[in-house]
């Protein structure tokens, strides 16, 4: 995404408002823009959910079926995790396999879900070693102004938490909503110099020097992260970050959490 | 159709009074609802609901064709990509471009070649992207009618909008925009595109069993909802536009022409009662 | 396939003889060119046909297995049909994976088949929902001197007529013909700005505004239609057009059918 | 013989009076025919019959090299795309290039560099294709040998035709040509390909089991066979160019030099009595 | 840890004692061995084993970037692949990228980029290559590690050397340095690399479950850890330069400076006492 | 792997030292370079080997499963060899799917010890039909310095020997070592002009017209051949190669059978 050049004096005054802890769009440096979400926006899919993020906009489906557990994994279900950068959302976006920003975004957003165990793959096993749910996070970036990372997440995390297990149709009992024990909540911050901002715009994000997603859980503990970029982050940094994550995440939260 | 054969044909589609399993008759089309501008990145965008259909359409450019062995010098290039996102369908469609998508994305960019004032912009592409969110039969034609929208919207010049719909024959009887039911159990469909104004025929095409009389009857449907369609495409971008005019009003410094008024998250209650 | 720019004094002259009934190897405009059919060329395939249309050379072979149905239709065989372009055939073909006019040629022939129920697929389901015959209609472009639609079409016809299903060698009772009970016959149109012709060779191809596809049955029913390139037809131009497909598709036919 | 085991080896490959299952003795070939141009828009062609093998070879060039950056700006690239049709063989083999397709391929490509005069055409390509329409063991063999009438066919500079032929050991014997049944159940396979009138081994494989001695008796049947194959070729082409000169003969309106005559399907009527 | 659920958590991962399985501290590393200079083509190499991790890593540039159209002419690409061979793992890994190594190859580019003078050489790349040859948890810190060796090797300006250690959690307890059963069954994995001299964290990544305390004392593990292995990396350096030096005394004809001395193939009785 | 011109004169050097017997690194024309070998590098593989010829460094590991045998070969293992021209090992090899050398490479390496029977392929089924022990041989190139035909075969040979088929962990007895039956020695000869060079190293491979590599076994039987290049052989050429095949291949192979 490095195709379009920011001018240097762009970055300086970006730089210089951030100093006075002023933002492009008003915001304060902690603030996430507004995120706005509608839930089963697709009849087609077990689950769904469109994030609007700011003017990041994003739509998840679920799909669910059934099929083997990983052999290591005998009495757990499957969890999969894909993005789609479809050219739709970006100039810089190209059509074709996933390159690597769109399979970190996709690995980032997994890790989220799986390592704070939203939910209980365990309980979606069927029969062990034999069949097991399978789900599929599929993940539609339709309009692209910075920081995927947390807008993929709320509506992945949204999409979840609205889906219904088609077990009816196959003949496995009753239709069931998936079991939901943990609410993470991504939040990601650019550092541009010496500045942190919480949520990047598009703006923000091209002139970045570096940026770490912090996912934490209901009880504020720490998920998973990601540092990205080439800039480097010292020890504090990372503290205030994490604390600012923690913060952050639960103000979304119940966003979330509402149906 | 295709791929899949009839195996329940004990269906029943239309019932003695005439009306479809979804209570239309043979010429009625299922409610519709477009949206120009919704996107803010794209150049151009629409939304649209069509029956069970949620398609959005973008445009980018004309902009420097890549890689450059493909520019023409002699005019712009008109270039589809439709895409089904792997949710849109009951059972999941792996990501990526399959067979029919290939072919799809042909017969639409082929369709907007006509209409596209293409010599202005040598060496430039105009992409056309449609993503089918939830698929309920007539993608295709619901694509290329918001995707025409889109390109209003980019300010492409274009000597009209194309509109789309399709026909087909479900119990031996010609109807109008067949739903997935429809599609699936009946006896044929026939996709048409045209330039609403001139008559013009873009894109046809047809599968199943017609006798020549049936095909008529099924065009002079097709063509008669095509006008209708059209008029919802200019209300969408009518709409559109006026409300960027009330904006403007209501806020105090003005917007730069260049930049796109911001994209809304199209819920339910943005549709106006243009749907039929 | 627009690599080779074709002069517009030649188009010129193409409309001009057009315009008097007339073309460039003096056919009628409704005159498709010379077929020639070699069935069994290929003794490695369960049918084969090798079709010249004019100087357009395509062999068909087709291919026969056994294996599970789709779910969707647990009653019929499958019928899967491959063209490969290869650069033998033209200096415009490249090798490498079907690009779409490959695929669209490949879609628009198999469309012709299936949809005229020309092969009857419900009596080659072997065992409902667990095994049918599956048929591979393998399409090979051996010199391409324009309209493939046709020249591929009727090959894979000839071959379909000609194939014995290898029951025997697989254990399933005694070899038998496939249950042929239509005959699609595809007739391909041209237009050069406001001139129709039948069976475009290559130069007429390449001139071209637009092109319309008309597959149509032993009573003259249309089974499947498919519009090409960027120009277009009027509604009576349409009309016209399957028309001439009906009655030029009844002269073909019989060759399709003598074996 | 690669990929597939001797599970069978009970078979009898050669019989008491020393006849193979087909009839053929040891040093005998398997009737062959040779048509050259034989395609239209190809620059040469040609096609071979060789036993149960029925082999297409065409040659575009020299021209332009694409993409550009693998032009040689000494001489030309000689590339040749050997291609097996998927019903060329029993169990249909999917499309596109395998393993071995890639390395024969690779060994005809470097076969024919030794033999065309590539210092004369700088940033060309000679492009061969070799589409094997129907298998029966040796077809590398079949198709070089008609990719080599194909290149003279096409007026493509060369310092001799170049001959190819298998032979192998079936039962312990060193046999020539073997067919699919042999190369299956048989001992060892040596495909060769050799400049007739310098002797010079251009392409040369082997697998099985041979000692130096059975290698050099091989060696001995397939030089001698390359020789018969060699008059096949010249056959071929004097046929070509005669019956062009009778057509022009026949016809009032001379043919321009450049253009093609007409290919012609093959039958079997048209191959003369050099079938072996 | 990503892919595989925790199916055993009975296992015990630290006895009474506070040891570990393999008898470690919380706060201990694996043995380490670090060899630089180990291959003759790559401008700069280096050979690791830590644990039981065998990794390689090679640089070449910085050279002219391919394909032109990524040049950045205002600086260096820093680009790194980071590849598992098949047999490096339990379940043979089919060859190519997966999405793990597309995922690392990107932090460990990004993890570089921040320490190699990259405006000093615009236009061209600097190619970083890592081969896991045998995995046990940790590769990525043991190929970014090593492949700070294979920088130095190649004489690629940097700030400093990068060094990398991860930390986690099994059993509730934070440890260093975990191995592939801990990995496997532990609670939380966080790879950390750093700039030891400035403290500056250049990869940071983590899953599991941890609270803002054990992400501290993890981190601390880690950080203090990378200092330690940052002497071996310097040892590395110094030995690979010393012994040539001392061959250039023993041989006669003084080795022309472009050479590389003769890569040597790492064994047991190469590594010093250096290893922890 | 012409991407790198190598001057005229270099050649005419080479060529002038060869035709007095001697050679760039002062080898004897039929000498090949030091082979140093070292077994079970790699603790994950059922069998590996590190082969160094001269200052070409290749690794091989080899792992093996259960599957079903090819239904061609029912009672047969299934044997799979794969190369990996890692850009690591050289400026001129880069990442991506296998290119024409390295499958060249790959299946002359694997023909020489499939048609050699070096491993008792029988041995390796486990219930006729259904389960087979698959081998995968897969040979990774560290450091390229010519002559890759001969390193790989060696380190493969050298792999197989020393591998144990874990059938224990699969619960199909005892663990056993691989039923080797037979040692082929590939030896590979280059040709500038009319000078053969046995085991050619980068800088001779580089300007070599054509090559010839004959794989034999303990009996000096020949096993596979392959030529290579654009230049050709006369018949007394290959038969003296065939010769020097067999002599070197007698030296080396104690190496490759010690353990």
């Amino acid at each position: 995404m490095s195709e379009e050049i920011v001018s240097e004096l762009m970055r300086a005054h970006v730089y210089r408002l951030a100093s006075t802890g002023q933002r492009l769009d008003g915001r304060a440096l902690d603030e996430p823009r507004k995120v706005s979400l509608e839930r089963a926006f697709v009849k087609t899919a077990e689950g769904s959910a469109r994030v609007k993020l700011g003017n990041t906009d994003v739509l998840v489906g679920i799909k669910m079926s059934v099929g083997e557990p990983y052999p290591d994994t005998p009495n757990t279900g499957v969890l999969s995790t894909s993005v789609e950068l479809i050219p739709m959302a970006s100039p810089t976006f190209e059509a074709g396999p996933p390159r690597p920003e769109a399979i970190e975004l996709a690995r980032v957003v997994d890790r989220g879900i799986r390592e704070s165990k939203m939910v209980s793959m365990e309980k979606l096993c069927i029969t062990p070693k034999e069949k097991v749910w399978i789900l599929f996070i599929d993940i539609h970036v339709l309009d692209y102004d910075g920081n995927l990372f947390d807008a993929c997440s709320y509506a992945a995390v949204a999409a979840l938490a609205s889906t219904v297990a088609p077990a009816k149709s196959l003949g496995l009992g009753d239709d069931f909503p998936l079991p939901v024990e943990h609410w993470p909540v991504s939040v990601t911050t650019a550092k541009i110099k010496d500045r942190l901002l919480v949520d990047p715009s598009l703006d923000e994000e091209r002139m970045a020097d570096a940026r770490l997603t912090v996912t934490t859980d209901e009880n504020g503990d720490i998920r998973a992260m990601q540092k990205g970029l080439s800039g480097t982050f010292s020890y504090d940094e990372v503290k205030g970050i994490i604390e600012t994550a923690q913060r952050v995440g639960r103000r979304i939260r119940p966003l979330l959490q509402s149906s | 159709m295709e791929d899949i054969e009839h195996f329940a044909k004990a269906m029943k589609l239309i019932d003695a009074d005439g009306r479809r399993l979804d209570g239309r008759k043979f010429n009625e089309l299922r409610p519709i609802r477009i949206e120009a501008g919704v996107l803010r990145r794209a150049d151009g965008s629409a939304y649209m609901e069509w029956g069970g259909n949620k398609v959005l359409a973008a445009v980018y450019g004309p902009r420097e064709a890549h890689p450059r062995h493909l520019q023409d010098p002699a005019r712009a290039l008109v270039q589809c990509r439709y895409n089904m996102a792997p949710f849109s369908v009951t059972d999941r469609k792996r990501p990526g471009p399959d067979r029919r998508s290939v072919e799809i994305s042909k017969v639409i960019s082929e369709a907007f070649s006509s209409v596209v004032f293409a010599e202005q912009f040598p060496r430039t592409s105009v992409d056309i992207f449609i993503e089918v969110l939830q698929a309920d039969a007539g993608t295709r034609c619901a694509g290329l009618t918001a995707a025409s929208v889109a390109l209003a919207d980019a300010g492409v010049p274009m000597r009209d909008l194309v509109a789309s719909c399709a026909s087909g024959k479900i119990d031996g009887v010609v109807c109008l925009d067949l739903n997935k039911d429809e599609d699936n159990f009946g006896d044929a469909d026939c996709p048409t595109a045209v330039v609403p104004r001139t008559g013009e025929i873009v894109l046809l095409q047809m599968d199943g069993h017609l006798t020549s009389d049936e095909f008529e009857k099924a065009m002079d449907l097709s063509i008669d909802a095509a006008r209708r369609i059209y008029d919802l495409q200019r209300d969408a971008l009518r709409r559109r536009y006026s409300v960027t005019l009330e904006d403007i009003l209501k806020e105090s410094p003005p917007v730069p022409s260049p930049m796109q008024p911001e994209g809304r998250l199209p819920s339910e209650d943005d549709f106006g009662p243009e749907g039929i």
